[in-house]
C-alpha cells in the first residue's frame, strides 16, 4: 500500500512538466559533477565543495533578488555598480572607524544600496521608467560616484579591521559565514516568495500585470519593493565582497550583473515574468558556481574557460527545451484522439 | 434609506476622441438581477469600469446603500462588497486557483505571516463545489480552459461575499450546458440577497434571468424595463435603433463546383481523420462543444499549424501549405478567433490593419504606397459599414463587432477562394452579426467558399448550407441544414458513438 | 442607415506635432553645442563637426539594426562579442596570409554568421528568449576570441586600411560618409517599405502578423543577420581606427548601444520609435562626451552625467505623458 | 578665441593613464603633475574608465583639439594607439609613453619603470630563495592588456634555463584576468591541483593581492608563499603575517615625475627622442635615453625596489 502510493508519487514527481525543470537541471549538475570528478579528484572534496560554495554564495545571493525583479518582468543592471559602491563606502568607513563593529557594516552596506534600489524603484514604479534604462543610468550614476567617494583610492587589506575580514573568513558552527548568510537568506526568501501575500503578490504582478492593476494589488508598491529588496541586497553583498577579496576598488563587480542574470536565467526564471521557483535558482546559482570552480581545476587553458561557460549555458536551455518538446510530444500521444 | 443599494445618476466618461458614457443613470436593488444590454462599443463595460473604481467618471455621482460614496480605485469597491468578473479573463496564469480566488483577501496567520494554505485550499473547493465543479483549487490557473476559468472568475466574486456582483459577458466563453450552470449560481447568489448586475449580448440570458432589463446605445441611456413589459423586437429596437426582420439573411445562393476537400487529414494529439468537402457559394458550419478541436482544423488549414497525415486539395489540386503566406496565395483566408491576439495589431491604425494580410499588394517593389493603403481602407470600411471616424482611428478605440468587420475587410483584400471564419460572432451585438451574416451572404453570392465555425445553434442553422458537427477531434456528423433540426446535431456534438451520422454527399 | 464616409486624411494637430520625442532630442542637441561652445574654446570650429563624428561612430552602426532588434520587442546583448570575435579573426587571418580584401570579406562573413546563429537560435527555439540567447552566445563568441587570440593582439595591417577609420574624402571622414549611407538605407527600410512596416507590426503582436501571413520567422532572421552584419562594420572600423586588435576590444558595446536606442525613444517592449531617434541620440551623447572632454572633465563624471541624462529624460517624457493623459483622465 | 586662450596659457602637458580608479595610477598622475607645476606649467591629467586603447584614442583626440604641448600616454594597447598618436605628432605634439610602452613608430620615447629582463631574472631569483632551492612554483598572471606582462614572463622562462633552477618545477602559469573573484578561484585551483606547491609568483597588482588572501585564509604562510609585483597598500597585510616575505615594484610617484621632466625637455627641444641624449629630471638627477628592446628608445628608471617586513609600514601609506 504505502509502496503503491510511493510510486504514484515518485510517478507524478517525473511525469509532471512542473517539476520538470529542476530535476533536468538537477541531473545536469550531476552529470557535470561526475565528468569534472573524473578529471580531477579534488573536486568533489568536501574541502574544494566548501570553497565552490563559498564562491558562490554572493552570486547566490544576488540571484535572490534578480529573481524577484524577474518576476515582475523587470530587470536590473546596476547591481554591479551598486557592489562597487557599497562595498567602497563600508570599506572606507571601516578604515576610518576600525573599532566599527561588523554587523554595523553590514547594516551600512545594506542600506545604501536599499537606497539605490529605491530610487530605480520610484523611476520604475512612479515615473514609468523602463527597468532597463532605469537601472542602466543608475549603472553609470552609481559607479562613477564609487570613483568620486574612493578619489580613485582603494582600500586595502591592512585598512581593514579583523572583525570587519571575519565575515567573510569566519565560521558559525564550523561553516563559513558567507555560506551560514546565503542560506539563510534562501530560507527567509523561500518562506517569503511562497508562503506570505507580499510574496504571492510578487507572482501576481508579473502573471498579469494588468489584473493586478484592477484587482486592487498594490502594484507600483509591489515593483517597487523588488528593486530596494534588490538593492539591500546588492548592498549586502557588497560588504561581503569587500570582506571576502580583502579589497575595495572602484572597479569592483564591472559587468557582474550579467553573470546573475545568466545563473537566475539559467535557474529557469522565465525573463517575461510571472514563473520560476526557488529550488531552479538555487540550482541555476551552483551550476554556475560549479563552473566557475571546475574549470581551473581541471586545468581547462584560461583562454578556452569564457567559451566554455557559454556553451554549456546554451546547451543547458537548449536540452531544456528539446526534452520539454518531446514531454508535451508523449503528451499528445497519450491523448489519443 | 433609498431602495437601491446602488445608484448612479449623470455619468459621463470621455477617452481621447470618444465619449463612452454621456448622462447615463442606472439603480439596482437587492435580490435583483438587472442586466444591461447594448450594442459593442454602447459603453457597457467602461460602465461597470466606474462602478468598480477601474476608471473615475468626469462627471456623474454614485450612491451607495443611500449614501454618496467615492470610488478612486478597485480597493474602494472591494470594500463597499462590489465584485467583478470582468470582459476579458483577469487571471494570473502562473498563480494556482486558490490564489486567484482569494487574492488581495487571503487569509494569514498575523505572527508568522504565513497563508493559511489548508483553510484556502479548503474553502476553495468547497466555492468550486458550490458551482458544481470539482477541480482541484492547487493547480495553475493557466492549465485550465477558459471556461473552468471563468468558474474560478465567479468563485473568487463568491468568497468576498459581495452585495453587488457584477458579470460582464460571463457566458461568451460557456457552452449552453455550462450557461445553464451559470443561471443557477446566478439565481442562488440572487435568492440570497446580492444584487446581480449581468451583462450580456444573448438574449436568452436577459428572458432567462433578468428582473429589469436597462439599454444603452451610444454612449447613451435609452430606458429601463421590466422583463416582463418588454419583448425581443422591441429590446433589438431600443439597442441597434431600428428595426431588424431578418437575423439570419440567408440569400438564396447557386452552389458551384468543389473548391476545397480535405482527404482524412490529422494531427496528433488534436484531431484525426477529418474530411470535407467545400463548394463556390456555399457556407459549411463546423459546431460542437468547445475544445472539440474545430479551431485546431482551421489553423491547419491556414497553415499556423502543420497536419501529420492527409490530403488537401484546393480546385482538385493538391496544395501542401506550410505557412500562412502560402494560404493566403493560394486563396485560403481565415478570419481567427481570438480577435484582439490574433486579428488585430491593436495600437494600429484602421489602414494599416487592413493592408497587413497583403503587403505587397500595396506596395511597388517593396516600397508602400500609404495612399493606396488609404483609399482602400476607406473603401473596405464603407462596403463594411465600419464605424470610425479617419482611417487614422486605432483598431482598439473600435468597438468589438467593429474590431470584427476590420478583420474581415483586411481578408477583402486579398484574392481568396476559401474564407474561414472562427467563431465570427462571438462577443458581437445583434445589429453586427447580422451585419457580418450580411457579408457573409454576400461573400457567397460572389463565389467565395466559407467556413464558418460557431457554438450558436440558431445561427448554425440559419446561415449554413451543411453543418460538420466536430467532437472531440473527430468529425460525428455532417448534415444537411435543411434536413436537420438542433436536437440532431447536440445529438451528434454530444453522443456517445463515434459513428459519423451523415445524410450529406 | 445613414450613407457615411471613413476619412482618409487626417487633421493636422499641433498636439501630435510638437509633442514628439524628437524634438526634444533635437534640443537636448542643440543645448549640448552651446553649453560645450560656452565651455570650452576649443570646441566651435569646423573641425569638431567633421572630424569627431569618428571618435564615437564606431558604435552608431550597430545602433541601426539594434533599432529593429529592440522594435521587435528583443534585444540583443552578443554584439560586442560579435565584433571582437570578427575583427580578430580578420587580423588572424591577415597575419596568415589572407589578402586585406578578403580578410574585410572574412570579417562580414563573420560578424553575420554569428547575427544568423543568434537568429536561427531564436526561430528554432522559441520558447527561449532572445536575452538567454544572446547571453550565451556573449559568452561563447567572446570566449572564442580568446581561444584564437590567448592573450596577443593582432593587426600590422597595410596602409590604406587606415583610410577606412582616418581617412577623408572630400574633406569628409570615410567614416561619416558610410555611417550617413547606411543610416539613409536603414531609414528608408524601416519607414519605407514592406519590411519595415512587418517589423513594426511583430513588435506590436506577433501573433497577429503571424496569422496575417507575415513570414515573421524571415523578418526575425533578417533582422539578425544584419545586426551581424553591422557589427561587422563596427569591427571593421574600430579596428581600422586601432591598427591592431585584441579578444577584449568592443567590451559594453552592447549596454552602450542599447542606451542610445531607448535614449532615442525607441520602447524596449517593442513597435514604438522611429529611427531618426536612435541616430540623434548618436551624436547627442558623442557631441557631449567630446565636448566635456575638451574641458578635461573626469572619467567618472562623465559617467555620472551620462545616466544622468538618460534617467532625466526618459522620466520627462513620461511625466510629460503622464501629465496629457490626466488632463483627460484614462 | 581658440588662438588667444592658446597664447594666454602657458605650456600645457597631459598625462592619460590606462583607467581611472587605480591608486597605482592616481600616484603616477600625482608624480606627473608635481613634475610639471614645479616647472611652472600645467598639467592635464586624463583617464578613461574602462582600460582600453578605443577610449584612450578619445582622450588624445581631444588633447590634440585642445593643442597641448605634449602627450604622455600609459598605453592601454601597444600598436593600438599608433594612428592617433602620429596624428598627434603631425598636429606637433610630443608624444611618449610611460609606464606600458606604445610601439616604437608611435612614441618618442618611453619612461620605463624598470628593465624587463631585470623584473623577470629578479621574480624568478625571489622565488628560488623562498623555496630554497628546490620546489614547485606557478605564476598568476592576469590576461595582460597591457604589453609588459608576458615580456616578463618571457624573461622569467629564460632565466629558469640556468641549470642552478633544475630543481625547480614551473607547474602552471594561470590567469585571474585582473579580476578579484577570479584570481581568487585560479589561485585555490592551483593549490588544490598541486599540494605541493611552493611558491606563487604573480607580476600583477591584484593577482599577488588575490593570492596573498588565500594563503592567508587558508593559514598556509611557510608552506606557500607569493611573490611578485605588487602594491605596498595592498600587500601590507600579507607581508606582516607571512604570506609574502617579500616583493617588488618601483615608486609609480617617481614615474610620473620622470615622465614629467622628459615631456618639458621633449617640448623644448633639449631632447629629441634619440638614443644618447640626456637630460635633468629634478631631484631624480640626471638622464639618459638607452635603445629599448623593440627598436625604439627608453628611459630606465631604475631597479625594482623591494618592500619586505623592514620597510613596508612606511610605504603602506603612501600607495
Ligand atoms: N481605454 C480606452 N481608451 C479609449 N477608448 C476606449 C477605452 N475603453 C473603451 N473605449 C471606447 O469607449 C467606448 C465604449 O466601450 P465599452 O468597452 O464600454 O463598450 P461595450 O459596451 O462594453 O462593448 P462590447 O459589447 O464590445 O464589450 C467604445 O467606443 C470604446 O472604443
Ligand atoms: N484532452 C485535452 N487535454 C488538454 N487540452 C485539450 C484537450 N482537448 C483539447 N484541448 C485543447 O483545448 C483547446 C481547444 O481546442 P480548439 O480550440 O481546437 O477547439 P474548438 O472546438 O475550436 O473550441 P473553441 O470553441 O474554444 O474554439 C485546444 O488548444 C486543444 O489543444
Ligand atoms: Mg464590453
Ligand atoms: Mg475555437
Amino acid at each position: 500500500m504505502q509502496n503503491k502510493q510511493m510510486q504514484s508519487k515518485l510517478k507524478s514527481l517525473f511525469s509532471s512538466t512542473e517539476n520538470f525543470r529542476e530535476l533536468g537541471l538537477f541531473f545536469f549538475i550531476v552529470l557535470i559533477s561526475l565528468i569534472i570528478q573524473m578529471r580531477n579528484q579534488t573536486f568533489l572534496t568536501l574541502s574544494n565543495i566548501n570553497t565552490l560554495l563559498i564562491n558562490g554564495s554572493i552570486l547566490s545571493i544576488l540571484a535572490v533578488g534578480m529573481m524577484m525583479v524577474l518576476l515582475t518582468r523587470g530587470i536590473d543592471l546596476s547591481i554591479g555598480s551598486t557592489i562597487a559602491f557599497s562595498g567602497m563606502v563600508s570599506a572606507l568607513t571601516v578604515s576610518a572607524y576600525p573599532s566599527i563593529h561588523p554587523l554595523v557594516s553590514l547594516l551600512e552596506g545594506t542600506l545604501i544600496g536599499l537606497g539605490i534600489g529605491l530610487i530605480i524603484g520610484i523611476l520604475v514604479s512612479r515615473f514609468n521608467v523602463l527597468p532597463i534604462i532605469a537601472s542602466l543610468g543608475m549603472m553609470n550614476v552609481v559607479r562613477g560616484m564609487t570613483f568620486v567617494v574612493s578619489g580613485g583610492r582603494w582600500v586595502s587589506a591592512y585598512q581593514m579591521s579583523d572583525g570587519f575580514k571575519k565575515i567573510a573568513t569566519g565560521t558559525f558552527l564550523g561553516v563559513n559565514n558567507l555560506i551560514v548568510i546565503a542560506v539563510v537568506i534562501y530560507i527567509a526568501f523561500y518562506y517569503f516568495i511562497n508562503h506570505t501575500r507580499t510574496g504571492r503578490q510578487i507572482y501576481a504582478v508579473g502573471s498579469n500585470p494588468d489584473a493586478a492593476e484592477i484587482s486592487g494589488i498594490p502594484k507600483k508598491r509591489i515593483i517597487c519593493l523588488v528593486y530596494v529588496l534588490m538593492g539591500a541586497l546588492a548592498g549586502l553583498a557588497g560588504v561581503l565582497w569587500v570582506a571576502r577579496y580583502a579589497s575595495a576598488q572602484g572597479d569592483t563587480a564591472v559587468g557582474y550583473e550579467l553573470n546573475v542574470i545568466a545563473a537566475t536565467v539559467l535557474g529557469g526564471i522565465s525573463l517575461s515574468g510571472g514563473s520560476g521557483k526557488v529550488s531552479g535558482l538555487a540550482l541555476g546559482a551552483i551550476l554556475f558556481a560549479i563552473l566557475n570552480n571546475a574549470l581551473p581545476l581541471i586545468n581547462v587553458s584560461p583562454f578556452w574557460q569564457q567559451a566554455i561557460q557559454g556553451l554549456v549555458i546554451l546547451t543547458a536551455v537548449v536540452v531544456n527545451v528539446i526534452v520539454k518538446r518531446r514531454n508535451e510530444y508523449t503528451a499528445l500521444v497519450r491523448r489519443n484522439i | 434609506m433609498s431602495e437601491y443599494i446602488l445608484e448612479l445618476k449623470g455619468v459621463t466618461k470621455d477617452f481621447p476622441g470618444v465619449r463612452a458614457l454621456d448622462d447615463v443613470h442606472f439603480n439596482v436593488r437587492t435580490g435583483e438581477v438587472h442586466s444591461i444590454m447594448g450594442e459593442n462599443g454602447a459603453g457597457k463595460s467602461t460602465f461597470i469600469k466606474i462602478i468598480t473604481g477601474v476608471y473615475t467618471p468626469d462627471a456623474g455621482e454614485i450612491i451607495y446603500n443611500g449614501k454618496p460614496a467615492v470610488i478612486r480605485n478597485t480597493l474602494d469597491s472591494q470594500r463597499l462588497g462590489i465584485a467583478a468578473i470582468y470582459q476579458h479573463v483577469t487571471s494570473y496564469p502562473d498563480l494556482s486557483v486558490t490564489e486567484n480566488i482569494f487574492i488581495g483577501h487571503e487569509k494569514y496567520n498575523p505572527y508568522t505571516r504565513r497563508i493559511a494554505w489548508k483553510e484556502l485550499h479548503a474553502r476553495a473547493a468547497e466555492l468550486l463545489g458550490q458551482l458544481e465543479s470539482s477541480f482541484d483549487p492547487r493547480v495553475r490557473m493557466g492549465s485550465l480552459s477558459i471556461a473552468k476559468q471563468q468558474i474560478v472568475e465567479i468563485a473568487k466574486a463568491l468568497s468576498v461575499n459581495a452585495r453587488v456582483i457584477i458579470m460582464d459577458e460571463p457566458t461568451a466563453a460557456l457552452t449552453n450546458r455550462e450557461s445553464e450552470e451559470l443561471y443557477k449560481i446566478t439565481e442562488n447568489l440572487k435568492n440570497n440577497g446580492a444584487a446581480v448586475i449581468f451583462i450580456s449580448h444573448r438574449m436568452v440570458d436577459m428572458f432567462r434571468l433578468a428582473d429589469r432589463v436597462t439599454v444603452f446605445r451610444d454612449a447613451k441611456y435609452i430606458n429601463t424595463w421590466n422583463r416582463d413589459e418588454i419583448t425581443h423586437e422591441k429590446l433589438v429596437k431600443a439597442m441597434v435603433g431600428r428595426e431588424i426582420t431578418q437575423y439570419f439573411p440567408k440569400r438564396n445562393v447557386h452552389i458551384r463546383d468543389e473548391v476545397l476537400r480535405a482527404e482524412h487529414i490529422s494531427r496528433l494529439g488534436y484531431f484525426r481523420d477529418i474530411s470535407f468537402s467545400l463548394h463556390r457559394g456555399e457556407i459549411l458550419a463546423f459546431t460542437g462543444l468547445v475544445g472539440a478541436g474545430r479551431t485546431e482544423v482551421c489553423e491547419a488549414l491556414y497553415g499556423i499549424t502543420q497536419y501529420d497525415e492527409g490530403h488537401i486539395y484546393l480546385d482538385g489540386e493538391e496544395i501542401q501549405i506550410r505557412h500562412p503566406k502560402e494560404a493566403i496565395d493560394k486563396g485560403i483566408g481565415y478570419l481567427p478567433e481570438d480577435r484582439h491576439g490574433h486579428g488585430l495589431v491593436m495600437d494600429w491604425e484602421l489602414f494599416k490593419n487592413i493592408s497587413l494580410a497583403l503587403l505587397e499588394k500595396f506596395s511597388r517593389w517593396k516600397f508602400i504606397r500609404e495612399d493606396d493603403e488609404k483609399k482602400s481602407a476607406q473603401e473596405l470600411g464603407d462596403k463594411l459599414e465600419i464605424k470610425a471616424g479617419t482611417v487614422f482611428d486605432k483598431a482598439n478605440t473600435l468597438s468589438g463587432g467593429n474590431q470584427q468587420k476590420v478583420i474581415v475587410a483586411k481578408l477583402l483584400t486579398a484574392d481568396l477562394k476559401v474564407i474561414i471564419l472562427d467563431e465570427p460572432t462571438k462577443g458581437v451585438d445583434v445589429g453586427a452579426k447580422t451585419a457580418i451574416f450580411n457579408i457573409m451572404g454576400e461573400l457567397a453570392e460572389m463565389g467565395y467558399g466559407i467556413i464558418m465555425v460557431s457554438s450558436e445553434m440558431p445561427e448554425v442553422l440559419g446561415v449554413s448550407d451543411r453543418i460538420v458537427v466536430m467532437k472531440e477531434g473527430r468529425i460525428s456528423a455532417v448534415l444537411n441544414t435543411e434536413e436537420t433540426t438542433q436536437e440532431e446535431i447536440l445529438h451528434a456534438a454530444l453522443g456517445e458513438k463515434k459513428k459519423v451520422i451523415s445524410h450529406a454527399e | 442607415m445613414t450613407e457615411r464616409t471613413i476619412r482618409t486624411e487626417r487633421p493636422w494637430s499641433w498636439k501630435r506635432f510638437f509633442f514628439q520625442w524628437e524634438w526634444l532630442l533635437v534640443i537636448i542637441f542643440i543645448l549640448i553645442h552651446v553649453v560645450n561652445s560656452t565651455l570650452s574654446p576649443y570646441y566651435l570650429n569646423i573641425n569638431t563637426f567633421i572630424r569627431t563624428p569618428q571618435s564615437f561612430l564606431d558604435k552608431a552602426f550597430i545602433v541601426l539594426p539594434m533599432t529593429f532588434v529592440i522594435l521587435l520587442g528583443n534585444i540583443d546583448v552578443s554584439v560586442g562579442s560579435t565584433v571582437a570575435l570578427s575583427s580578430v579573426i580578420m587580423a588572424v587571418a591577415y597575419n596568415a596570409g589572407l589578402p586585406m580584401p578578403l580578410a574585410i570579406v572574412l570579417c562580414l562573413a563573420v560578424s553575420t554568421a554569428c547575427g544568423l546563429f543568434n537568429g536561427i537560435l531564436m526561430v528554432k527555439y522559441k520558447e527561449l528568449s532572445a536575452a538567454i540567447i544572446t547571453i550565451s552566445t556573449m559568452t561563447i563568441y567572446r570566449g572564442f576570441a580568446y581561444v584564437i587570440l590567448e592573450d596577443q593582439a593582432s593587426g600590422g595591417f597595410p596602409e590604406w586600411f587606415s583610410f577606412l577609420g582616418w581617412g577623408n574624402i572630400a574633406g569628409f571622414p570615410v567614416m561619416l560618409i558610410v555611417f550617413t549611407v547606411c543610416a539613409f538605407l536603414f531609414w528608408i527600410l524601416l519607414h519605407k517599405t514592406t519590411f519595415g512596416r512587418s517589423l513594426y507590426g511583430m513588435g506590436n503582436s506577433m501573433n497577429a502578423c503571424r496569422y496575417s501571413g507575415i513570414r515573421t520567422d524571415r523578418v526575425i532572421l533578417i533582422v539578425s543577420l544584419l545586426t551581424g552584419l553591422m557589427a561587422g562594420f563596427t569591427a571593421l572600423f574600430l579596428t581600422s581606427r586601432m591598427g591592431s586588435t585584441r579578444p577584449n576590444v568592443a567590451q559594453g558595446y552592447e549596454l552602450e548601444v542599447i542606451a542610445m536606442v531607448v535614449l532615442g525613444g525607441v520602447s524596449t517592449s517593442g513597435g514604438k520609435g522611429r529611427i531618426i531617434g536612435p541616430i540623434l541620440a548618436v551624436f547627442i551623447v558623442g557631441f557631449l562626451s567630446y565636448g566635456l572632454g575638451l574641458v578635461n572633465i573626469s572619467a567618472q563624471v562623465l559617467l555620472i552625467i551620462i545616466g544622468a541624462l538618460l534617467i532625466v529624460s526618459v522620466t520627462v517624457l513620461n511625466v510629460r505623458i503622464r501629465k496629457r493623459k490626466k488632463k483627460i483622465p484614462a | 578665441t581658440a588662438q588667444a586662450a592658446q597664447e594666454a596659457a602657458g605650456e600645457r602637458h597631459a598625462f592619460v593613464f590606462k583607467n581611472t580608479g587605480n591608486p597605482y595610477g592616481e600616484k603616477q598622475m600625482e608624480g606627473f603633475e608635481n613634475g610639471i607645476e614645479e616647472q611652472g606649467f600645467e598639467a592635464i591629467l586624463r583617464a578613461p574608465d574602462l582600460p582600453t586603447a578605443e577610449a584612450q584614442i578619445k582622450i588624445i583626440e581631444q588633447l590634440i583639439a585642445q593643442n597641448v604641448d605634449s602627450i604622455c600616454v600609459t598605453a592601454n594597447d601597444y600598436d593600438a594607439l599608433e594612428p592617433v598618436a602620429k596624428n598627434a605628432m603631425q598636429a606637433g605634439i610630443k608624444m611618449f609613453s610611460a609606464d606600458s610602452a606604445l610601439n616604437p613608430a608611435s612614441r618618442m620615447t618611453h619612461v620605463n619603470q624598470a628593465d624587463s629582463e631585470m623584473i623577470g631574472r629578479t621574480l624568478i631569483q625571489a622565488a628560488y630563495d623562498m623555496v630554497d632551492g628546490a620546489g614547485q612554483i606557478a605564476i598568476l598572471s592576469a590576461t595582460s592588456q597591457a604589453s609588459n606582462q608576458n615580456l616578463w614572463i618571457e624573461w622569467m622562462k629564460e632565466e629558469l634555463k640556468d641549470p642552478k633552477y633544475d630543481d625547480i618545477e614551473l607547474v602552471r602559469i594561470a590567469y585571474g584576468d585582473d579580476l578579484r573573484d577570479k584570481s581568487v578561484a585560479e589561485t585555490e585551483a592551483l593549490l588544490r591541483t598541486f599540494p605541493d606547491l611552493e611558491c606563487i609568483i604573480a607580476p600583477t597588482t591584484v593577482g599577488i593581492a588575490a593570492a596573498g588572501l588565500v594563503i592567508s585564509d587558508k593559514d598556509l604562510q611557510g608552506e606557500v608563499f607569493v611573490t611578485g609585483l605588487g602594491l605596498p597598500s595592498e600587500m601590507a597585510e600579507y607581508i606582516h603575517n607571512g604570506a609574502c616575505p617579500y616583493m617588488f615594484l618601483w615608486n609609480p610617484i617617481d614615474v610620473g615625475y620622470l615622465a614629467a621632466y622628459t615631456a618639458t625637455a621633449l617640448s623644448s627641444e633639449e631632447i629629441t627622442g634619440a638614443a644618447g641624449e640626456t637630460f635633468s629630471a629634478g631631484r631624480l638627477g640626471e638622464y639618459e635615453i638607452v635603445d629599448a628592446g623593440d627598436e625604439g628608445t627608453e628611459i630606465l628608471l631604475g631597479p625594482p625596489f623591494k618592500f619586505d617586513i623592514d620597510n613596508i609600514d612606511e610605504w603602506k601609506t603612501v600607495y
